[in-house]
């Protein structure tokens, strides 16, 4: 297996051992007190948390009128933020799965958390659908089971597609993550020394000896799930666009939809690992094995990602202007000239602009630069997500329907809940679990070794 | 390095895993069976009446017929309960001062009306209609049961949509002839089906659409 | 009961190199633990192959099929309804979720599998009691060995060259 | 305003709930059998009662709903000349006045609960004491009344009392129009225009089609000359309209010129000299003068079938002078002698009440202290005299409030009366539900002011009958009146045309910017302020809710650097107002129109303190026209509430709502949209019921008077949502009327399009419904199935025609606006018709109900469902008669028919929804000499 990819060059300290490496990643989880910074970040987004959950205690209390929609603009908040979540959620195991399969020596260092980015995420965005419905207390009825009313799902709905592919999606995300962590968690059973730890981890591990026939059969079923990580991580978001695309709506019956969501996905998926990277790296002092080489690939990553964002934006564009339905010109023309648009144009800057700065090398192994564009544009495709509701809903077939969106004080404090949720989990996990897969590291020293 | 779990260990975590495991199945499996559950559906529950009425005594016994009190079934949605007026027709001659025929004898003395409690209940966003099923071969005992031998009322059937939807999907097997609509004996005849079939033809019933939605919901 | 012999190397490759001579000497009862996968091993100590994809592919397949035939049942015979003039039988939309469950259900069976096959979970095992086998899932690569004719002493003179860090028997 | 907890929401027994999935029994439940049940009636079937309402003292006959004795809905009397079947917004909305929690409970005495006998005790000794000076200082304040029964009582009255004073206020009088017949006939005859017998038509600032107790009767007679068909081509009469601001009527005019009301004048009298007056001729501007030429050349060809209109507002000599006009084209018009008995104004009262030259006052279902002229300040001489005043009236109101005795009246659903429409046809008019409150009527008032204790309203209205009708047969006539709602040949006879007089006309008002004040077209006068149907329903073209505004030209309001939403004071006569301005196209430059009726006080949870209030400025001298108006910012903004933004995008009313001339449509007519749906490999469901339900809506007859939207309402359990989610943009309206504006904006012609469900065959909103909540069924209706529904709003995303409403909060289960919520409101929904929870989407149902109805007594009786037989509640609603429901396999049927006229299109077609709701296009009759260049 010859690696590709500028092989392990700058992504392992000069001179380590595998002893060193797994030091390296272990030590921080057994560290006694983590410091200050870890509980105050805890703090907050445990208060943030909390606010969540109040919000949506409320939500429950007094119905969806809390919320900003409207009786044109029926979809709001919620929806965009589960098909943005969803989007991150999108990146992690790809991530894993693609650059597993395509052997990217630089995968070693960032799956882990790339994976569990993935199922918080998801988990986060499977809320939103059930948060948004009149009656959430009927959600259970998207799936089928026999029941005395003796009825069924209605299978055409991308409502119930979405349902399938979100659980899917989650179980398979976990099992994923669950599998690769076994091995770490034998690792850490013999290095813990607390006995809570050594349980903890033991029974986590399962009794993970490290045999040959073990690792053996983990190859096998790691790699079969990686390559149905592919299409499945494709259709998850795909059917996510098919929610808008599978309409009469102007600005929504595109075919270009599907595609474009899943470029879009891992776009800020990349943009929100970026973040994370840099996080997991600061916080666990993880400088010597995620390297500024790991932002650079990245970056590149989200460069493409960013030209394909383009390309859908003027499809969509040119799709709207040579279809010359009066519905889709009004819709194109209220892109650059409606209430939105200053929004709309702040979009642009953030998905398009921003990231053209990384076609400098400097700028892309600059890791403060990476992880600001990756902010940006993150933000940029939360605009977009909500702006493809709003544009569209807004300004629907009948001009008599036309109403503008007013978000609500809830609208912001459910968004801004699930972020610090979703902060807090990833807090624990970096606390309680390898956030860099050992094993991993491992095999990439043994590649390195191989080369010299 | 020294073993961090007894060798019992094994047989705890494997024990623990398949216990999970047949939980959530376990719980899963209650979910789905407790609606069909009699608990769930009321279905032969008997309700405390203000008034001890015994249609096994007026029905099985005197033999009347039950659109005697239930009036209105043949031409309303709802059935009609007797007016207190209609038990007075015959108690103002028989068992006068019974003691069991009090609340009625107050309500006819204070003009307030006796506080029957619903038996068969459907949701409100049922709209079920008596009189259309009765003229259209649905015979009283077919959902109500043995009206004729019960002390106390009982609910004898689910009254579940899907037990709606046994009959909306194939009358057939349900409808009598005219005559035996109030017929609290009638028992489906060895060769119903082919007899509902004709049924069907004679009382002109549109079958192909008797499960649209708006048939019952509004 | 036949002694369970471990020698530990500081590095995969001369424990590859032991495991093949070992495996020529003949050998039964071979096995090697190591901190991360090394994929060599496999013909090295001439391990079986792990038959789990089949039965994902398996799995897979059925799921999709049943999937099919639930939203083909529920729309077509059990409850059709017209919904915006589409056909009962709206097969390409179903495919959507024929596909998730498939993929689920190849998951979770790869997933099941990998236990069923490798043994585990085992909490309780021997090798736990050995002397430094805790770097076993660190920077340690053991050869194990477990043979009627085998002892330390054969086992070290066969090893010789390959500078084992240590030869030693497990207990029991 | 919504409760924090509603009693739905038992708190997260939401979540549990879900776990135990529901599905168990319902809540014990009790039957309340009756004790002794009433004749002819059936549990569970409704009844229909034939009975009158007033307006302005006129009668409209309704046929009444009612289900054990409790009314749910009114609709039109098809036997009575004022209602012809059909029905107005205000008829509609009556049925929840009935049950509106402000009602008037209890009597008062200076605001203290008090007893009806210490009242009598009150009140008798006063009067025999009266008896001595002839009832000189005892006076009586009504509304107009022709009730044969109230004038005969009060005519009894005054034998008791010769002296007494009987005064008579209606903020919207006729007493102009009544001046300007004497003025021309030397009479004050009743003149009835009849619409049905015109070709031509010019109204000069009078706006027969909009509200008033003549609504109906005109819509109807206006439907009849405005409906073009291929086998009547010719069926359009042609319509003028000269006005100052923008009434329904001259949104229908084929031609309208905005003039203020010196040109308006100065236009009126120019016609009149064509006509031969011999008046001085004013010089008319163009585009006025060319406006005229057309007008008078087309009246003068169409001599015998031309008629000219002034509204009530107009000025007595305008009045006359149209008379003269009519007199010269021979107009179709009716004159009948004028009613008997002149009562005094109110001037006269509120002097008496300064001048303490009286000591009683009885004011019966008035409301001056509310809506008399400010000039007057009743509020304050009533709340100043030391007479004894009474008050007798459903609500307490500000005029209850400041008298010294309260009595509450019976609601006209309640009372026995009888009542006759303009044209004289007396009407008989029953209570459909027995008094829920301890309420008396105005016939046992006057009659205890007789002198005859607990005289009840229906002895009373049978004694005024058993003088008119022969005795034997007396117990027949009353029966057969009761059931037909119509006293058979009451009508008056018209007198032969007499001769009318030109007369002079007063020197034009001075130029400068003028306040018009109008009655509200869902408010009226004040008196429906309560009725949240009414505050939520869109007026017409503003499409506001919830309030009022200044109405003026944008290029007006320019002028005063004004936008909309801008406070302004207005003065006027020594007066000031403030007022937030809309600006709205096609109002005549130099005026600016507010509307009567807001800004009550007194008038209950509901009506309180909304908009301003117009009375404040307006005066005896000046009721409806307010010269020297002056506009001052009030450097304020307040947002005006309404349910559509005026849009004009190019090409955008012209495809949604085609505007043609009859002639080129039939050259070519509208393209058709496919019957067949578009090719597909898949093989699409066909609905495969023997009937197919179809509705088509003539946008040329549709006159944008709302009736529909409240019928709909009111038949539908559609709840309101308040001031406050109507500003988050929610509404609750099944049926809806879109305003389009058609023409420069100068010249704006607005189109008035009704927008139910459009039962698409391809609908849309099914397909993405994940638990079929939203489903097509055999006969071709989109049905929502509340108790599915889960609430993802994906239908209505997707609904082409956002036809769909979603219960954000629980609108009429437990967070109701305001007092919606007290149990007596709950008394008004049709228990055919779910009411539903929060959280489902609901939408038009074609009636489903009424369908079901009709299909089930089919199924009874063994025959397929006649044409006709199901009605919806807008199509029975329309006064124009543009809606049309029925059976599209039924080749016959109406609206098989309508499908095949040229003007048909289907909204939004080219989507390939295939609707079964489909429109006739806004088809026009102009006059080629008027067309605009832009034509």
């Amino acid at each position: 297996m010859s690696p590709r990819g500028g092989g392990t060059e700058g992504l392992l300290p000069r001179s380590t051992s595998y002893g060193a490496l797994v030091g390296l990643v272990a030590d921080a989880l057994m560290r006694r007190n983590v410091g200050w910074r870890w509980y105050a970040a805890f703090g907050v987004t445990l208060a943030m948390t909390l606010m969540l959950a109040g919000c949506v205690t409320w939500l429950f209390l007094r119905g969806l009128g809390i919320f900003g929609n409207n009786t044109a603009v029926v979809w709001g908040f919620p929806i965009a933020n589960y098909v943005w979540w969803i989007g991150i959620g999108n990146a992690g195991t790809f991530i894993s799965a693609a650059l597993l399969l395509t052997r990217q020596p630089w995968r070693a260092a960032i799956n882990r958390f790339a994976e569990v980015m993935t199922i918080f995420a998801v988990a986060i965005a499977g809320l939103f659908p059930i948060l948004h419905l009149g009656r959430p207390e009927y959600a259970y009825w998207l799936a089928p089971y026999p029941n005395v009313m003796g009825l069924w799902p209605q299978w055409r709905s991308a409502l119930v597609w979405d349902f399938a592919a979100i659980i899917s999606y989650l179980i398979f995300s976990l099992l994923f993550w669950y599998l690769g962590l076994i091995p770490d968690m034998a690792t850490l059973r013999d290095r813990a020394r607390t006995r809570l730890g050594q349980v903890a981890y033991g029974v986590l591990a399962m009794g993970w000896r490290g045999s040959a026939r073990h690792w053996q059969l983990h190859d096998a079923v790691y790699r079969a799930l990686a390559v149905m990580a592919l299409p499945l991580v494709v259709s998850v978001h795909s059917v996510a666009a098919m929610d808008f695309s599978a309409s009469p709506m102007p600005g929504w019956q595109e075919t270009i939809f599907p595609p474009y969501f899943v470029v879009g996905a891992l776009f800020s998926g990349f943009g929100m690992v970026i973040v994370l990277t840099a996080l997991v790296r600061l916080g666990l002092g993880l400088q010597a094995v995620i390297t500024p080489r790991h932002f650079e690939v990245m970056g590149k990553i989200v460069l493409a990602c960013s030209i394909g964002m383009g390309l859908s934006y003027a499809t969509e564009w040119f799709y709207a202007w040579s279809l010359g339905s009066r519905a889709e010109l009004v819709h194109l023309h209220k892109l650059f000239g409606g209430e939105y648009t200053p929004l709309y144009l702040t979009m642009l800057a953030c998905n398009l602009l921003a990231p053209q700065i990384l076609w400098i090398p400097q700028a892309r192994r600059n890791i403060l630069v990476v992880v600001c564009v990756a902010i940006v544009l993150n933000v940029g495709m939360w605009l977009e997500r909500i702006l493809i509701i709003w544009n569209t809903l807004s300004h629907g077939h009948l001009p008599s329907m036309w109403s503008v969106f007013w978000p609500s004080i809830f609208d912001w404090l459910v968004l801004a809940g699930s972020l610090g949720f979703f902060a807090m989990m990833f807090l624990c996990f970096a606390r309680l679990l390898p956030a860099v897969a050992m094993h991993d590291l491992g095999k990439l020293l043994r590649e390195r070794r191989k080369e010299s | 390095m020294a073993q961090h779990f007894s060798p019992s260990a094994d047989t705890i975590l494997r024990a623990a895993l398949a216990g999970a495991a047949l939980m959530v199945v376990a719980f899963l499996a209650v979910l789905l069976i407790r609606p069909y559950t009699a608990y769930s559906t009321s279905q032969n529950r008997i309700v405390e009446q203000p008034v001890q009425f015994s249609h096994a005594h007026h029905v099985g016994g005197l033999g009347l017929d039950c659109r005697y009190c239930h009036d209105s079934v043949e031409n309303s949605a709802f059935a009609g309960l007797p007016p207190t007026h209609t038990c007075m027709t015959c108690h103002s001659q028989l068992w006068t001062n019974a003691e069991m025929l009090a609340p009625v004898r107050r309500s006819l003395g204070e003009g307030k009306p006796i506080p029957w409690q619903r038996v068969n209940q459907v949701p409100d966003y049922v709209y079920f209609d008596h009189s259309v099923h009765v003229k259209n071969g649905v015979g009283c005992s077919t959902c109500h049961g043995p009206v004729h031998t019960m002390q106390q009322v009982w609910q004898d059937k689910p009254l579940t949509m899907q037990w709606c939807l046994d009959c909306h999907r194939d009358p057939a097997q349900f409808l009598r002839p005219e005559d035996k609509i109030f017929d609290m004996n009638w028992t489906p005849p060895a060769d119903q089906e082919e007899r509902g079939r004709k049924l069907i033809q004679h009382y002109l019933i549109e079958t192909k659409n008797l499960t649209d939605c708006s048939r019952c919901h509004r | 009961m036949t002694a369970l012999l471990l020698a530990e190397f500081r590095d995969p490759e001369t424990l590859i190199a032991a495991a093949r001579r070992a495996r020529e000497a003949g050998w039964k009862g071979l096995d090697a633990h190591t901190p991360f996968a090394v994929p060599e091993l496999v013909e090295a100590l001439g391990l079986p192959p792990a038959r789990i994809r089949p039965i994902m592919l398996g799995a897979g397949v059925a799921a999709a099929v049943l999937t099919f035939a639930l939203c083909w049942y529920s729309a077509v015979i059990s409850y059709p309804l017209n919904l915006g003039g589409r056909p009962l039988n709206s097969w390409p939309t179903f495919l959507v979720l024929c596909f998730e469950a498939g993929v689920l259900a190849a998951a979770l069976a790869g997933f099941v599998a990998f236990f069923a096959f490798s043994g585990l979970p085992r909490l309780h095992h021997p090798l736990f009691a050995a002397r430094d086998f805790d770097r076993a899932s660190q920077d340690a690569f053991f050869l194990a060995v477990q043979d009627p004719k085998v002892d330390a002493g054969r086992l070290a003179l066969l090893l010789d060259g390959l500078g084992p860090v240590s030869v030693r028997e497990v207990a029991q | 305003m919504t409760p924090l907890l509603g009693r739905r929401q038992a708190a997260l027994g939401l979540l549990a709930s879900a776990l135990t999935l529901t599905s168990c029994g319902e809540p014990e439940e009790e039957i309340l059998p009756y004790v002794n049940k009433p004749d002819g009636l059936t549990p569970g079937v409704s009844q229909r009662f034939a009975t009158s309402l007033p307006m302005g003292g006129y009668a409209r006959g309704v046929l009444a709903t009612t289900y054990e004795g409790r009314p749910v809905k009114l609709e039109g009397n098809p036997r009575h000349p004022a209602s012809q079947g059909a029905t107005d917004l205000f008829t509609e909305a009556a049925i929840l006045s009935l049950y509106d929690p402000d009602r008037s409970r209890s009597l008062r005495r200076e605001g203290r609960v008090d007893t009806w006998e210490r009242f009598e005790a009150a009140l008798l000794p006063r009067l025999a004491a009266a008896e001595a000076n002839g009832g000189e200082g005892l006076r009586l304040l009504t509304g107009h009344l022709t009730s044969p029964t109230l004038l005969r009582l009060i005519g009894a009255l005054r034998e008791r009392f010769p002296a007494m004073h009987w005064h008579v206020y209606e903020p919207v009088a006729e007493t102009a129009a009544r001046r300007g017949a004497e003025l021309a006939f030397g009479t004050p005859l009743t003149v009835l225009p009849r619409l049905q017998r015109a070709r031509v038509i010019l109204t000069l600032d009078a706006d027969p089609l909009g509200p008033g107790p003549e609504q109906i009767r005109h819509n109807r007679a206006f439907a009849a000359i405005r409906t073009a068909r291929r086998d009547n081509p010719g069926g359009l009469a042609r319509l003028y309209a000269v006005e100052p601001v923008f009434s329904n009527t001259g949104a229908k005019a084929d031609h309208r010129l905005a003039l203020a009301p010196a040109g308006l004048r100065d236009f009126a009298v120019a016609l009149a000299v064509r006509l031969g007056a011999d008046l001085p001729v004013p010089a008319l501007p163009e585009p006025a003068a060319r406006f005229l030429d057309a007008v008078a050349q087309d009246l003068q060809a169409a001599r015998g079938a031309a008629l000219v209109l002034a509204g009530p507002w107009a000025p007595p000599e305008m009045q006359a002078l149209v008379h003269w006009i009519n007199d010269r084209l021979e107009a179709p018009v009716d004159h009948l002698p004028p009613p008997s008995g002149q009562p005094e104004d109110l001037a006269a009262l509120a002097g008496a009440l300064r001048g303490g030259a009286m000591d009683t006052l009885v004011i019966i279902d008035a409301n001056p202290a509310y809506d008399a002229p400010a000039d007057l300040d009743f509020a304050g001489a009533l709340r100043d005299t030391d007479a004894f005043t009474v008050h007798l009236g459903p609500w307490r109101g500000e005029t209850g409030a400041l008298c010294r005795w309260h009595l509450p009246q019976h609601h006209p659903l309640e009372d026995w009366a009888d009542l006759r429409a303009s044209d004289g046809t007396a009407s008989i008019a029953q209570p459909l539900i027995r008094p829920l409150y301890a309420t008396r009527s105005a016939a046992w008032l006057l009659g205890l002011m007789r002198g005859r204790l607990s005289l009840e309203s229906y002895a009373a209205v049978r004694e005024t009958w058993a003088a008119q009708w022969p005795a034997e047969s007396f117990e027949a006539t009353w029966r057969r009146v009761l059931h037909d709602g119509v006293v058979p040949d009451s009508a008056a006879t018209p007198l032969p045309r007499p001769a009318a007089r030109a007369p002079a006309l007063p020197p034009a008002p001075e130029a400068g910017l003028t306040l018009l004040l109008r009655p509200d077209p869902t408010v009226w006068d004040g008196r429906h302020a309560n009725n949240p149907w009414l505050q939520e329903c869109p007026k017409p073209l503003t499409r506001q809710v919830w309030g009022n505004a200044a109405l003026m030209a944008p290029a007006e309001a320019e002028r005063h650097g004004l936008r909309e939403g801008d406070v302004v004071q207005l003065h006027a006569g020594g007066r000031m107002l403030e007022a937030p301005v809309l600006p709205l196209p096609g109002m005549a430059p130099g005026v600016a129109m507010l509307s009567l009726g807001y800004g009550r006080r007194q008038a209950g949870a509901i009506g309180n303190d909304l908009g301003a209030n117009a009375y404040a400025l307006r005066r005896q001298d000046a009721l409806w026209e307010l010269p020297g108006l002056r506009l001052v910012p009030a450097g304020r903004r307040e947002e005006i509430l309404r349910l559509q933004e005026m849009h004009r995008l190019e090409g955008e009313a012209q495809e949604l709502l085609p505007e043609r001339a009859f002639t080129d449509l039939l050259e070519h007519p509208l393209e058709p949209e496919p019957e067949e749906p578009p090719a597909s490999i898949f093989k699409p469901l066909e609905p495969d019921a023997p009937v197919a339900w179809g509705m088509v809506i003539d946008t040329t007859l549709c006159t944008g008077c709302n009736a529909c939207v409240v019928a709909c309402q009111a038949e539908n359990n559609v709840p309101v949502v308040g001031p406050g989610d109507v500003a988050k943009g929610r509404d609750m309206h099944w049926l809806r009327i879109d305003t389009y504006w058609h023409g420069p904006e100068a010249q704006p012609r607005p189109g008035f399009q009704p927008v139910p469900c459009m039962h698409c065959e391809a609908a849309p909103c099914e397909p993405v419904c994940p638990v079929a909540a939203s489903v097509h069924d055999a006969e071709g209706l989109n049905v929502q199935v509340y108790n599915r529904c889960i609430g993802t709003r994906f239908c209505q995303g997707n609904c082409p025609y956002k036809v769909r409403r979603f219960n954000f909060h629980g609108y009429a289960d437990g967070q109701e606006y305001a007092n919606q919520g007290e149990p007596i409101v709950a008394a008004h929904y049709n228990p055919d018709v779910t009411v539903r929870g929060r959280g489902v989407m609901e939408k038009c149902t074609y009636c489903v109900q009424r369908i079901s109805a009709a299909r089930r007594q089919a199924e009874k009786e063994d025959r397929p469902i006649a044409e006709g037989e199901v009605r919806t509640a807008c199509q029975s609603a329309c006064p124009a008669q543009a809606i049309q429901f029925g059976d599209l396999r039924k080749a016959e049927a109406a609206v098989s028919r309508l499908r095949h006229e040229p003007q048909h299109y289907a909204l939004l077609g080219h989507l390939g929804t295939r609707p079964r709701t489909t429109y006739l296009a806004q088809v026009r009759n102009p006059n080629p000499a008027l067309e605009e260049p832009e034509a």
